[in-house]
This record gives C-alpha cells, structure tokens and sequence, in this order.
C-alpha cells in the first residue's frame, strides 16, 4: 500500500482546468472554509505559501454581521481518523473582515468564495449585500448549518427555509450563491432541491457533523461548547453517500467534502457528481495537502482508468 | 534545521517552508524518563528559541491499534545542534508521543515547522532568568544555548522542577548551568521550582524570566512576577490541530480575547495573560 | 495503550445488575438488532455459546410481516474502524419466525426482545400484535428507519409519523416497547420526544447511517445495493452526541449503540444517559465481545472513578 | 488445534468455541508467491477440511496508516501439522493479508474457528478428485492429507492452476502429489486446470470433484461437472465480517435463495448453485 502523502509530484501546479459556476479554475481542489487561515499561513510560511497556494480558489472563514469571540477551549479532540472540532465561528464580523480580511485575501493568487452566515435571513441578506459588487469576490457561500434565532430551528435542515433564505438573497447579487448545506438533515437532497428551485448557483456539502466525546478524567464533556462538528477521514463514507443522492436530485454544480485526503477520495466524490472537491481536516496534517490531493487526482487521471495501486491483484 | 533563515515578528518567527517535510530520526537518547530525537531535516531553517514544529510519524500514524494518533503534535525545538538539524525532547505521555518516543534512528517523521513565536531575547539591560518544569524545559535549552552563545556571561543557571529523579535526567539537555528542585526530594531543592525563582527574585529583581512547564507552574511563575513587576515571557501549551492558525482550536484567554497559541504565541507576555491555566492543555 | 480486547477475565458472568423496563438483566450489556444471530452462533460454537451467552438480553434480527431475501451481494464494505452494510432486513417472515425462530430463541438463558419492522403503520401493528401476549418475548423494539410506503418518507424521521405509529400500537400489548430512533434525522431528539408522549417506554440508538463506497475497480457503487448503513467505531462521536441529547429530552430509558468496542465506550454512554448498551459491529470481530465489554465495565466499576489507564499522565 | 473435536452437520462441521483466541505464528514459510504461517492454538479443535477460520494479527490491526484491516479475514485451515496446531496459506492481496504475512514466529493473532462446513467425505464409491486455483489450494492440501490417511490408495493428483512460477511454488503445499498448469506455460500444462480435469474426466468419470479456487475457475468446473453429471463440491469465497453467521453479509446465491457462506458453506454442492460467480468476492 502507498503511503499518505509521500508529497511526491507537488513541485508543478497540478493541471486539471475545471469550470465552476463560470469561474476557471486551475484544478479541482478549493479548502473546506473554516479550515485554512491563508492570512495566518502567510504569517507561518511567508511568500512560499502563496508559491505554492494548495488551492484552486480559496474559501474564507465563516463571516457574521457581528464580531465573533468564539466558543471557549478546548475546541478540538481528536478521533479515529478525524476531529470534533467546536470553534464557534470567531471572526471579525463584517466590518472587521472588509477593512482586515478582504484586502488581504484579494491578494491572494486564486478567486475568493467568502462564505457567510446569518441569524436571520435579514443578516444574510445584509451579507451578501456588503459583497455583492465587491470585485474582489469571485462567489458567496451561504453556510445555513445554524439555527434560526427566530424559529430555532437549523435554517439549511429545512427545505423551506432554506429556499425562503435563497429567495431573499438571490436578487441582491449576480455572484454565484452557493449554498453549503447540513448533513445534520433528515433529508439532505430534498434541501438541495429547494435550494435549486429558489435560485442557487451551486451547492456545498457536507459541512461537519455533530459529535461529542467525554474528557477521559472527569467523564464530562470535553469540549468547551459540549458538542461539536465531527470532520475528516471518519465521515468518507457518509459525505459520499449525500454528495450521490443529492447529485442525483438537482442539476447544479456540487463543491463536495468530507474526509478527503487523497486523490482518490477526490475523485470518489467527483464520480458521484461533484465538480469541485475541498480539502478540510486533511490540511491540518499538512498545509499542502490541497496541491498534493490535486496532483494525485492528475495522476489517476494520467492512468486512465487502470485499477492502479489501490486495486488488489487477482489470484 | 540549515542556514538562511528568513525571520518576522521582531526576529522571534523563523518562517517555515510551507509543506510538511519528511525528516529522520539520526539519533536516539534517552535522558531518564524523556527521550530525545535528533532529526535530520536539511531543508529546514534554524528555529528561534520558543517556536515548535508539529510531528508524525511516517508510519503508523493516522490509525493504529487504539484509536489514535491521527492529527501531528507540537514540539518544541529543543536544540540545534547543526545546521540542518533539530533536536527534541519528549515524554510519553499518549499514543502520539508513544510512537514518536518509539522511533529510532534511521525512522522517517513528518516535520512541518519551525512554527509560533519565540522568546524576545531583547531584555533591556535585564538578567535572563530561565524556569522551566518537566518537558517544559525543552525550549530553555535552546534558549539557553543562544543566550550563551550572544555571550551572556552572567546567565544564572536555569531553574528547573522536576517530579523525581528519573525526570530530573531532563535537566542534562540544559549545557550552560541549571539548579533543580524535585517534588519528592530526590535531587536538588525538595520541593517547586518556584521557590527557586522566589530566591533569585529575592537577591535580584532585575531580571527577564522565561518560562515554560505545565499549566499550574507557569500560573505560579506568571503570579510571582506580575506581584513584583518582573517581566516574564512564557511558552504555553494547548491542544493543536494544525500548529499554523488553520483550525482555531489552540486558542487560550488572554486579556485582549482569545489567541491562537499556534501564530500568536506559543510565547505570550505575563502581562498578556489573566491567567496561565489553560482549559484542556492536559498537563 | 492497552490493545483492545485482551480477552481477559470474561470467564465469569460480569455481575452489574440492571433493570430495563421491569426487566431483571445480569448486565446492561445487550445485542444491536441484526449484528448477532444466536441461532446461527449455536451451530458453530455449540453449548459453548449458551453457556458463555455474551448479552445480558438478546435483541433479534428484524422481523418483517412477508419473508425478506434481503438485498444483492456485496453487502459489505470495510472502512476505518468501522463497516457500511446493505444487508436489506433478510428475514423468514413472521410466520417463519414464529415457527422456526422463536422457539429455538426462547431457549437462550436470556430475555428476548423482538425487533419488527413494517411498511405501513397497519403491518406493524400485526407484528406488535402477533408478539403481545408471547411468554417468551420480553419487550419489542419498533425499527422505524424504513420508508413508510405510503409516504416514502422515513416513518421515525418525522416526529409526527412517529407519534401515530406508536400510538397505533401502544395499546396492542402490555410488553414494554422500545422505539430504535434513525440517526439520519435533523432532530432525534425531538422523534424521541414525540415517541414518549405516545406512549414508548424505551427508545434505542443509534442505527446505521447512510453511506457509501466505490468499487476500487470499476468506480462504480460497491454494494449491491448501492447504498448501506455505516455502523462501528466510526460512528462513535456521532452516536454519543445523540444519545446526549436524546437523554437530555425524554426520561425514558435508552439503549445506546454505535460503535462500542470497550468497556470505556460503554461507560460513556451510560455517562451520557443511557441503561443499556448494546455492541453491534464488535461481535463481527469477537463473538464474546459483549462479555469483554461488560467485564470492562464491571472492572471500570470497581476502580471507581480513578483515572485509568486511558487517562495521560501528568508531567 | 487439539483432539476432542466436537463435530455436527454430518461431521463436516467442527464446532469452534465462541471466543476468538488468541494463538502464536510459529513458523513462517515463504513458498514463491505464498506465505505459510504454522500457528499455535491449543485450545482449538482439528478443523475439518474446508473450515475455515478468522483471522487478525494481535496488534496494527483496526486501524493502520492506510484504512484498514479493521475486520478479521477468512483463511482456509490448510494443514494440521501437530494436536493443538493449524496451517494456513496466505496471499498478499490487500492490507489485511499484507499484514498478516508480515507476522513472523513469536507474533500473535486473533483466531476465531474452526467455521463452517467443511467437504463431505463421502465419495459413494467414486475417486475424489482435487481441482484448486491460485491460493484456492489450501483447503485442497488438508483434504488430500485427509483422503491419504483413510487409505485411498489410488488417490489422483490434485489439479492444481497457477499464474506463473512464483505461484506454482504453492503446489508443494500438496503433500500426496499434484499436477501443475499455469497460465504462462513457465511450469507444468500450459493452460488452465480445467483442461487437467477434463483430461482426467475423460480418463474416467466415476470422480467425485472438490474444487476451489478462484470464481472463474470454480464456475468453469461447475459447468464442466454439471454438463458430464459429475458431482462436485465447491469451496467459494465471499466478503465475511464475521464468519458465524451474525452480519449476514457473506451471501451467495443459491438455486434455493440466498445462503450465507459462512454457516451454511464455503462448501456447497454444484447442484445447489446456478453460478459459482459470487458477485464481490473479489479476486
Ligand atoms: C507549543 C507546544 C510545544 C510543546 N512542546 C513539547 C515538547 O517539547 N515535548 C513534549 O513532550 N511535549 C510538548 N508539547 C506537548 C505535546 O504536544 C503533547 O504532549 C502531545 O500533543 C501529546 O500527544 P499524545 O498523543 O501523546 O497525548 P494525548 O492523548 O493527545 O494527550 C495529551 C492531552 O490531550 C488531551 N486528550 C486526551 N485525549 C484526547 C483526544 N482524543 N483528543 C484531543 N485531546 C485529547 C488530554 O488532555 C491529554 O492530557 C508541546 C505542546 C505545544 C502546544
Ligand atoms: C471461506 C474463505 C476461505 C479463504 N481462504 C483463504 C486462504 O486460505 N488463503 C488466502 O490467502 N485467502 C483466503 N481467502 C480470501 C481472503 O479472506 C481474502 O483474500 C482476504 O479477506 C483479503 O483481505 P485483504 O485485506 O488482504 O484484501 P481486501 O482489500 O479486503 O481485498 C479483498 C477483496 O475485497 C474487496 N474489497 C476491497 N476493498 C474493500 C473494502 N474496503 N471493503 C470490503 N471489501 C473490499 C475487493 O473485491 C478485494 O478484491 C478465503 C476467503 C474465504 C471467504
Ligand atoms: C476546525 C473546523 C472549522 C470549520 N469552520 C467552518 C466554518 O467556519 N464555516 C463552514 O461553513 N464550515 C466550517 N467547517 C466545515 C468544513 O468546511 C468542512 O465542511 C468539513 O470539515 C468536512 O470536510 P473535511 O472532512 O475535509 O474536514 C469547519 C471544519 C473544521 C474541522
Ligand atoms: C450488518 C448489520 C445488520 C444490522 N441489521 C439491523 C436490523 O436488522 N435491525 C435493526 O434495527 N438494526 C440493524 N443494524 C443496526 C445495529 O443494530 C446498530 O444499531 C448499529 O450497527 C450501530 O451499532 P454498532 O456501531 O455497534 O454496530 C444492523 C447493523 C449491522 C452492522
Ligand atoms: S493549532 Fe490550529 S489554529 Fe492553532
Ligand atoms: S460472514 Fe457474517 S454472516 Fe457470514
């Protein structure tokens, strides 16, 4: 068996040019928003970071209207194969993140996708509003994996509020909205397909999914907040089981993620329908896991259709 | 670590290539209950006293029998002891550092790093004071070696706390002078390292503390100083996903709201802090 | 580390007397429905089985009203720590279980609990019927993770349809009745609510979550199926979160399941609320898993709340 | 395994006791492409020929660098050398056989067996005759040792089919003479080991076949046998998570509906089944 990133064949900016909601883009490989900091990275890696960016366009952090401390610590514990995370959202807020983020972000040397999220639809509405003619900003990602403050309930769980959100916010902007739905849904396709039906560009999937663990000691939980968001290689098989019946549902352009940490997942989740894949939790293994995941995907497709190292040999 | 090393933030950050590199273990001691990898990694910069590199290994790691390890974990560079090189100190304390302490000589390792902040080595005309407890020492060799080699002809033997004689060994990666406490008496003054430091603080106010150990003795450290003025810089730890800023699971209270220890530290000023005692450092 | 399952002091019973519903059980160790087939393990392992009967009840396979063949191979597929299956409820039928099963069960040194399914609220209502009065049956487990042909919607997806099929049946029979909660829902926790206010006595989860895999070959879907149900260590964050919420919901008793392997696990879900714990996956890779996991428990027991070995030492 | 076999199911069946065990690789033999593993297992019962039994190495198992072995493997009890002992032949297929023909004398594994329905002995008076394909042969050798020691006396050489030499390095595993083809000509027929079996049916067809071996193979001689009448027992294969009949997930399909391969075969009657070709059984 080949071992996980050998980092082989990351030198060369992987070649696969792909098409995304009119934008073009070098390879398939964007990051999972929430889980790559480029402004942070810059400061850890310098210029070579932006050398070597491992992403075809880049996913900001969730943005809110207002600023965001965060939940408190701990926020991560570590599974089997993969992460509780609980973080909370912290960011800057809107304003923070147009005069801090945003003009830094735009230096970068792939689109931007700001992804954004509100309490109410009228705090999204006001989201996508402040970067409806921004220049900078190639596509909007709307993240409804959380509640309503005035129903309560998970707004992208529900069919209709998700489409009652999308109606409101289609006509603010001609950007692509693409809509990041929950897999914490009873029924994730019917959501996308409401999606469609009020006017989304494309769809993500599938964001984190709750978890918990108790700390070892006390037998509490261990997390700050309780629960948390369950992500990477622990969640594969379920992302590729909602990217196919929601592929299955609608017509639009599908940003898939959930576990990926080859180029073989990758290409798992772009045979079930995908057009883009993003890179999480794998890229806290190691920063360029996206560059790598997209040379590995060249790679298989350089082979074709050949079983390849992952297919057993036959008697 | 080799030679050019490109540094920010005041000369405390040496950048980091920006992949994780695959290093190799070249040599193996064990310092009573610590061991110490020696690592290979030509293309590597030297680190600043204080910055940490995250670690796997390249095999079994990411699954294994028990549950884990899956994500890297963070060290500090405890020595260079060549260009191209790095030293580290480590306990075992889990399944991560279990198969790190397992590996030999000749084994390969992920090494993403040198990463954080360092120690500000500017100490305005004061004494340096290094205290460290159990692996928090690792820095302080480091440390203490650049603040030798800068010619520091005064420096005052580090003040290290240990639990027992076995971890006390540790103190033998410290080269230029170090005074040890133990918990239960064995070796050096019976009892905390904090009575040490009270002792230097009494003969002399005028220092620069650097700290680094488990959460309860930098909350004592932090205290002491803070009551009598001294200026301490201290290496903190806390659970790290990715070690560059990705995750925001490393942050820790600071006066100011959260920080992420990982690019914002892991070196933060006393004054920083309300307190030292980090939620689910775990030591 | 200690390795898992050393298979050390299961000789004896574990003694951790447990009431569930009434039930008198040596240890609230049990079965998940359809990971363990008594019949089948008593003619590899004999008396053998009998005499070392790993559950303190044991919980049967899914008993439909028509004879089920169950879905086409393959069936199973490996993942990290954990199985998808597409197993399809293969089953004898009601009648072939009365005839041929149940009495060969009713000789097991342990309680029965009877696991039915239907298509419709009507066909439950026959299996909850055909079981009430049965000496040998001790509670019944309702599996409502299936489509309602009617609606095509999941029945225990939806609080709603959850509520009138328990109410339908409530009254057919005085057996304690446990309602196995589908993890693929937004709000288990309100299923649960709606399950006790019609009248459940008991609720267990979690069952499998949708998934898939590729063919490593042919990148087509491995299971015959298609899709599958992903069960084992994988799911562990995931099922302890619902089962928290769940018992932060109701006051029913729970049983909790997904992805228990050691006592340890067990222990967090009773931590998190549950009585009983059942170890499903496991069994596939230690008939006696159930004993191991129960004398783990006893042995956590006795150490009272002390560390363990689980727990890092401090520097 | 040791002596006081209970057995069932026409004596086809030793029962296995209910708890996976833990035994010792004794011996590790390289035969070309093949890896021979001898394992202590004292509390284990003589397996019949064709049982089969799980097994897992005792540690890097759930889990791994890569993703799995997490469930135990199937493995045909090809030999009992010793009382209280078991043979079986591995190839490297995947990570579950990778890891387990990395075990060496000295390392544990988990055993669970023996399972299954064996071969049924009774011939009614016609020639047993053995046709197995690529690591299909282990169960072959334990039924050739079997039908030598009750004194057949006229007992044909197995048919044995392999891909190349490395692979045909397996045949030594038979003990009471084999015949080789091999699909590369490098050893023995040039050709495939139906063209043996039909040499020998033509010879004479009063035989009573026992076949395993790779699907395509297994239905060629299935349709071979059924076509001249010739009774035929087949050891398949297919996906098993437990093998004692818990998951139901090892199914094949039968003339009668599905059956589970682990409970109700490996062996089955060629009259039983419509097809040999099991869908996922993967080689
Ligand atoms: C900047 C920095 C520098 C460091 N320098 C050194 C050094 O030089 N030498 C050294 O030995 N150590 C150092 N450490 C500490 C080292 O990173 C930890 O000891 C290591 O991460 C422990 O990993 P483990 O797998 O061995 O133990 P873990 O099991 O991860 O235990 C570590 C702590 O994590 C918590 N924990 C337990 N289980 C989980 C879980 N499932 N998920 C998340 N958290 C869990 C517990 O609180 C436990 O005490 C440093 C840490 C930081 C942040
Ligand atoms: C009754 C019986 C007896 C057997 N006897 C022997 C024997 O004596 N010697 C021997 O060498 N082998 C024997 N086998 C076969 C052996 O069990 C398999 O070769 C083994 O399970 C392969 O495991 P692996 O992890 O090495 O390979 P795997 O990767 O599991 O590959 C095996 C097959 O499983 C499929 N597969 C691939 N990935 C997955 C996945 N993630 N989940 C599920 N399936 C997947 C593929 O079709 C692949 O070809 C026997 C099997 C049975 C059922
Ligand atoms: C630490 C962490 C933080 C995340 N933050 C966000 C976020 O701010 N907004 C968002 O839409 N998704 C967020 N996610 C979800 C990821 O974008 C992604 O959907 C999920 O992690 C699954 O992909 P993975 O398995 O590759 O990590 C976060 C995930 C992690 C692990
Ligand atoms: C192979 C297999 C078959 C199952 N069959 C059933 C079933 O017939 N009825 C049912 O209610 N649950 C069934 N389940 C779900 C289990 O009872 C259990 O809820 C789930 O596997 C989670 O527990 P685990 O992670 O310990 O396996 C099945 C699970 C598996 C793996
Ligand atoms: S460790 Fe990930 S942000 Fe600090
Ligand atoms: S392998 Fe589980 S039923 Fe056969």
């Amino acid at each position: 068996m080949p071992a996980i990133g050998t980092g082989a064949g990351i030198d060369a900016t992987p070649s696969l040019p792909t098409t995304f909601c009119g934008i073009e883009l070098a390879h398939p490989i964007v990051n999972g928003s929430g889980t790559f900091d480029a402004i942070a990275a810059r400061r850890a890696f310098g210029d070579a970071l932006v050398e070597q960016f491992p992403f075809s366009a880049f996913v900001s952090k969730t943005v809110t209207v207002a600023p965001r401390e965060g939940n408190p610590p701990p926020r991560l514990w570590e599974l089997p194969g993969g992460l509780i995370n609980s973080i909370g959202l912290p960011n800057k807020g809107l304003d923070g993140y147009l005069t801090h983020d945003l003009p830094e972000l735009a230096r970068l040397p792939v689109p931007l996708i700001v992804n954004v999220m509100g309490f109410t639809r009228e705090e999204v509405a006001r989201l996508v509003d402040a970067f409806a003619e921004r220049e900078e900003v190639s596509a909007l990602e709307l993240n409804v994996s959380c509640p309503n403050v005035e129903t309560g309930l998970i707004m992208g769980a529900d069919p209709g509020e998700t489409a009652k959100l999308v109606e409101r916010v289609r006509p603010l902007t001609a950007k692509p909205i693409i809509v990041k739905l929950t897999p914490n849904a009873t029924d994730p396709g019917a959501v996308a397909e409401a999606a469609e039906a009020a006017g989304a560009d494309a769809l993500s999937l599938i964001n984190t999914i709750r978890g918990m663990a108790l700390d070892p000691r006390t037998r509490e939980p261990w997390l700050g907040a309780g629960t948390g968001g369950v992500s990477g290689a622990t969640v594969r098989a379920i992302a590729l089981a909602q990217v196919q019946e929601v592929a299955r549902r609608v017509s639009l352009p599908l940003v898939a993620m959930g576990g990926v940490q080859r180029g073989r997942d990758a290409d798992d989740l772009l045979r079930a329908g995908a057009t883009l894949v993003a890179v999480g939790t794998e890229s806290f293994r190691d920063p360029l896991a996206g560059r790598r995941v997209a040379a590995e995907l060249a790679e298989l497709r350089r082979e074709g259709s050949n079983p390849g190292a992952d297919a057993p040999a036959s008697t | 670590m080799s030679a050019t090393a490109t540094t920010t933030d005041d000369g405390r950050r040496t950048l980091s290539p920006p992949g994780r590199r695959r290093a190799t273990v070249i040599e193996r001691r064990v310092h009573g209950s610590y061991v110490v990898l020696r690592v290979a990694d030509p293309e590597g910069q030297p680190a600043r006293p204080g910055q940490f590199a995250m670690l796997a290994a390249a095999e079994r790691w990411g699954g294994g029998d028990g549950e884990r390890p899956f994500l890297p974990r963070a060290f500090s560079v405890a020595r260079i002891p060549a260009p191209g090189e790095a030293e580290f100190l480590l306990e075992d304390v889990g399944p991560g550092t279990e198969r790190l302490c397992e590996l030999e000589a000749g084994d390969a390792l992920w090494l993403l790093g040198p990463l954080g902040i360092g120690f500000g080595l500017e100490a305005g005309g004061r004494r340096p004071l290094l205290a460290g407890g159990g692996v928090g020492i690792a820095p302080l060799a480091i440390l203490q070696d650049e603040l030798a080699a800068s010619g520091a002809a005064d420096l005052a033997p580090a003040l290290l706390g240990f639990r027992d004689a076995p971890h006390a060994e540790g103190a033998a990666l410290l080269r230029h002078g170090a005074r040890v406490a133990t918990d239960d008496g064995s070796v050096g003054h019976h009892g905390r390292v904090t009575e040490l430091l009270v002792e230097e603080l009494d003969r002399d106010e005028r220092a620069q503390v650097y700290a680094c150990g488990p959460p309860a003795m930098l909350e004592a450290v932090r205290a002491l100083c803070a009551e009598r003025d001294v200026p301490v810089q201290l290496a903190l730890e806390s659970g790290m996903a990715c070690g560059y800023g990705a995750c925001f699971g490393c942050v820790v209270p600071t006066k100011s709201g959260y920080v992420r220890l990982c690019v914002d530290g892991p070196v933060l000023d006393g004054e920083q802090l309300e307190t030292a005692l980090v939620p689910g450092a775990g030591h």
